[in-house]
């Protein structure tokens, strides 16, 4: 079975594969709004079963968000080869220096994965290998021991070979080759390919990404597939949130809500519209720590709705510091636009206080005053 | 006194070797928790916390007496193990486990009522006796003290927030309980309540609702038709939510006329209990019902 | 997960509960197509979650194929309550002279299913249970006991009670009863609603199915989930196939093939080819026997361009008599326009060659020979 | 003699008690295996059609030598099966089920290579030796005779179309094994052809091939190679089909340059193998051959 671009790309980003900034849109205006929130040219591509859709001239680029409605205007709705284009990755049109081919695939001779990587990207992988052999590497790898760190080392040196007075790429390259064998296992790929990995403003990016689930392993990766009457977009977009553990539903308001426990976050949400507030969410995360709250705030990111966020931790079986690190790395990271309101109890609290006065915020310990507060907040930047 | 658990139950924990399992059989028994055997199919002879493992729950039960289980066992696996118990005897099966599929939570039910048990959960973080010193989940344990109030709670998070402000105000607990987050779930309001109208410690309830389901209306029922006399003081959760939208638990899709928030409130009026509408009001009305 | 009507209705339908005969349409010529196959009048429905689509005027009516297709292009690519109708269930129109209403849901109280029926169809049963309860009959099920033959048989007789003079259709709607709790355990359904089930020409219809599976059991009901790139239709076709154990391709040819397993089925193919005849279809089946071979017939049914169909049986591990009883039944049920051929060897041979000649069938020994003949049969035909 | 599987090879079916596996256990039985134990966790001491059950394949091999096994495994459990055999020493394991997950394949082929154990399948009905009177898996056993010809075929239904033709053309056979229709199998064309060439009885050699995967490259390579001298007789189903159509077997994709009808009968010409392009053709030309 295979996935969508998009779907694979997301798997690679959870590795820790970077990627491009991008969003999905399934009309003209959303694609211009996510052209308008990624900022500079986008690209547009169908997210479809097609192969060579750049080739079919299937693949548009725009330079402002108007030009990306109209070029997603016209891709919409077009059918080729029998699938009808109703999804788009709108992703952030990346300029680079060098193109990169990295792919797992299976011998099936002699039962086995291949990684296969040349240093010739963004061309068909046979082509290359019949025409220059010696620009393709492969390695056998052996399922029990997985790729080694040898293997890794001598795939990453053949690509990019150690050259006097040039920066040293092998590690970098070294970890994304890793991280690429860990997701083909982790989600029974038949085969995996980024197609090119491209080297951009001093570090590596997956332009392109596809891959194939064994269907003969759906049962084991009931996540990959999509219950019926979801768009691909809020499928997307669940599947990731239920990975997580979260459940997040987005309302109108414009006060984002990062709590963990349906029920609690109800009683914030009670408290809100009580006293006037407009929550932007509902959400409902499994056991909170460090990373979890720091991939939560993402979800306020690109949200222009949102004008302001209010945390609320109560530490039982969790530490205050740890979470308050969490934030903290947030805010260093991002800088967002939006204030924060932290209303934080229980365990180390004292340690957690310290941690978030040196992002400049002043956890409050009651509930109901936090919640004032962050609608206090709200009404002044209204 | 407590209700459901008390200071010599002796408790099995299913699945017990597992990273979570082993963490809070950790915490449980240094709460005070008797756990006196854990199962694992294949781990039968190894110790966990200086607890005895056991390959079945049968070879356990035949060791020494075991009146309850917790369960840490995957969705997939709950039903199997969760008859397992009842079947071997057991009468208090403690499930914490979310996403248990709904056939075999009706599965379990069945079996509870055929075999006279008392079910707990699914998906709920279990419930504590502070004056018994008995806990069988995992709620922070530092925040509860003994006293006379007894909690039932379909939230784990707004439990801990409750408890937190409870014992603040010097009002500790006989018993708490998280009920579970499942649209299926074993013990149910009404039966809390029962139990706490008959146990001599506990002199107010706290129930802690959610909208969506009808457990409110059906404790407010049972307190209209007089079988309760303790004062109940509720709080529900929710009730801001549009009509229509699904938010909360699983199961608290508001739709009908059961089970939405101006269902539960009327159902609270006819029976005559207080309801907070903040969580702040709580602590308020139970001081005054205890007065 | 709520699923489709059309895939209610083949859960339903393989449970042995009949639905009128409808085809997928995603175009207005192939709604065109299946009307004019269907005959006569059709009803068009659209394929989504949204509820209540007659209200919304989202249900069509044709009398003609050609009303079929201009229906349907007015239909297709609709947007209502942020669903675009993609897909339509062209269906065959069928008059009444009663609706039942039959559901299954979960008693979450007491945490067991119940059997809700009502002599009212084709209305909203919460309605019916409010303003008549009488007309109401309500059965809680044990879960591990499963729905009795008492309760079917209160049910059916509150339904149809036995009158004198009318005819008992007790029976059957005891049956269809039973059938349905049979979907909802087997499916880990939610819920499973039949409204209306018709009396039409003397039995039993479901004109109406909604299904919602337990999204915490697709972990056991992996067939229920739709792979990614695939159209509902396309899933559709595959999923009845699946699970079967066959592997159906359609060709281009007009000689159908019924075969079981994947090498014999190739080399019939080239074959055929090589003597100048053009096969229809690619078919795989697991182990054949005599409900199996009846059913893959359908699968010539209702396609036009089939002119001929040669069945291959080679009964090693099964037998002869059994398959030809197969052939036997559709050959005698559905009396098919086109001509079949059989070739026939293995265990009771003898037994299988009587079967067949009852029904006008030869049985050719030689698998050379068998598909010489049905060239020459389709050639006489063109 | 044979290849593969003998008179005295003793045998283990796994997933003995499943209603499948004890049919084929009596057929097999039936026809002559020396089929000495079964194996099913917790139906240890029961027994199937006569045959001893064990709880473990452990307990099953510290009982009685034992050097194959066919199992009789759902999908999701074939992997953990067929290590088990293959770690406790068993050097013949027969995979009969579909649908095994690609990389639990490949994790038992490295298993195969690292214990030196020979896997047939998965997705096969097996093998059968009729001079040895053993069969491990379930072919119509009417149809085979003894006699000087070996088989191996990618298609079950084609081997008893074929079989059948030779039986009655007076051709018996050596071995015939169904080296199974997944992308992935252990033993394939070019083992089959070494074992063959090697075993006095076989006379001539059939293959039956399909379109994909790259198998009948291999061996006409081989057989090119001039490590394999007796008379080799090719029949390849799906030389019609179009290309790019996927037919057949999951494996059977055709594209690029291999796995093409036109690469393996290029590949069978270089290496001077007959090749049937009808079935009738096969037992003419293993009749000349064998003259």
């Amino acid at each position: 079975m295979r996935i969508y671009e998009h779907e694979a790309k997301q798997l690679l980003r959870q590795a820790g594969v970077s990627v491009p900034g991008s969003e999905l849109a399934s009309t003209a205006a959303q694609a211009q709004e996510a052209a308008q929130r990624l900022g500079g040219p986008v690209v547009l591509k169908p997210q479809t079963m097609i192969k060579a859709r750049g080739k079919a001239g299937l693949i548009a680029f725009a330079d402002t968000p108007q030009e990306a409605g109209q070029a997603a205007g016209e891709l919409l709705g077009r059918e080729h080869a029998g699938e009808k284009i109703d999804t788009l990755l709108v992703e952030a049109k990346v300029g680079f220096d060098q193109e990169l081919y990295l792919g797992i695939t299976v011998d099936y001779t002699e039962g086995c994965p291949v990684f296969i990587a040349s240093s010739e990207g963004g061309v068909e992988i046979e082509s290359v290998a019949q025409e220059h052999p010696e620009r393709v590497i492969k390695r056998s790898i052996s399922p029990g021991q997985g790729l080694t760190k040898e293997q890794a080392g001598e795939i990453a040196d053949f690509l990019c070979p150690p050259k006097d007075g040039a920066v040293d790429r092998s590690d970098e390259l070294r970890r994304i080759i890793a991280a690429l064998y860990g997701v083909y296992t982790k989600f029974d790929c038949e085969m995996l390919e980024v197609n090119p990995l491209v080297l951009a403003g001093g570090s590596f990016l997956a332009l392109d990404a596809t891959a194939a689930i064994d269907e003969d392993a759906l049962f084991r990766q009931a996540e990959m597939v999509r219950p019926r009457g979801q768009s691909e977009a809020e499928f997307e977009l669940e599947k990731d949130h239920r990975k997580r553990g979260w459940t997040f539903l987005r309302m109108e308001g414009d006060i984002g809500i990062l709590s963990s426990g349906a029920g609690i976050t109800m009683a914030i949400l009670d408290l809100m519209r009580a006293g006037g507030g407009r929550p932007a969410n509902f959400l409902d995360t499994a056991q909170m720590n460090r990373q979890g709250i720091y991939d939560a705030f993402h979800l306020f990111l690109d949200d222009p709705a949102i004008k302001t966020v209010l945390v609320n931790i109560f530490a039982g079986l969790n530490r205050c510091d740890d979470l308050a690190l969490g934030i903290q790395d947030f805010m260093t990271e991002y800088r967002p636009s939006f204030p924060v309101v932290v209303r934080m109890v229980g365990n180390r609290e004292d340690e957690g206080r310290e941690i978030l006065r040196q992002v400049g915020i002043e956890a409050i310990a009651g509930l109901e005053d936090s919640v004032t507060q962050v609608i206090k907040i709200t009404e002044s930047l209204s | 006194m407590s209700i459901i658990a008390f200071k010599d139950t002796k408790v099995l924990v299913q699945g017990i070797t597992g990273s979570a399992a082993r963490h809070h059989t950790k915490n449980m028994l240094a709460y005070g928790t008797r756990i006196v055997a854990g199962v694992r199919p294949g781990a039968g002879g190894q110790e966990v916390e200086g607890v005895p493992v056991f390959n079945s729950v049968a070879e356990a039960c035949a060791s020494r007496p075991i009146d309850a289980s917790i369960l840490f066992i995957p969705a997939a696996g709950v039903k199997a193990a969760a008859l397992d118990a009842m079947e071997n005897g057991i009468k208090l099966v403690v499930i914490v486990t979310e996403h248990v599929p709904l056939q075999d939570a009706m599965a379990i039910m069945e079996a509870k009522r055929r075999l006279g048990a008392t079910i707990i959960g699914p998906n709920t973080p279990g419930m504590i006796s502070p004056p018994e010193k008995t806990m069988l989940g995992f709620v922070p344990a530092r925040y509860f003290r003994p006293g006379p109030v007894g909690l039932a709670s379909r939230s784990g998070t707004l439990t801990y927030e409750f408890v937190s402000r409870l014992t603040a105000a010097g009002l500790g607990q006989s018993t708490c309980i998280g009920v579970g987050g499942d649209r299926i779930v074993g013990l149910r309001f009404r039966e809390a309540l029962r139990k706490f109208q008959d146990d001599p410690q506990t002199e107010a309830v706290v129930l802690v609702g959610e909208i969506g389901g009808t457990m409110e209306e059906e404790a407010a029922e049972l307190v209209a038709g007089g079988a309760v006399t303790k004062p109940v003081v509720t709080y529900v959760a929710g009730h801001t939510a549009p009509e229509g939208t699904k938010v909360g638990h699983a199961g608290a899709i508001v739709s009908g006329t059961r089970g939405t928030m101006k269902s539960k409130l009327a159902a609270f009026e006819r029976a005559g209990i207080g309801v907070a509408l903040e969580p702040a009001q709580v602590v308020k009305l139970l001081q005054e019902a205890l007065k």
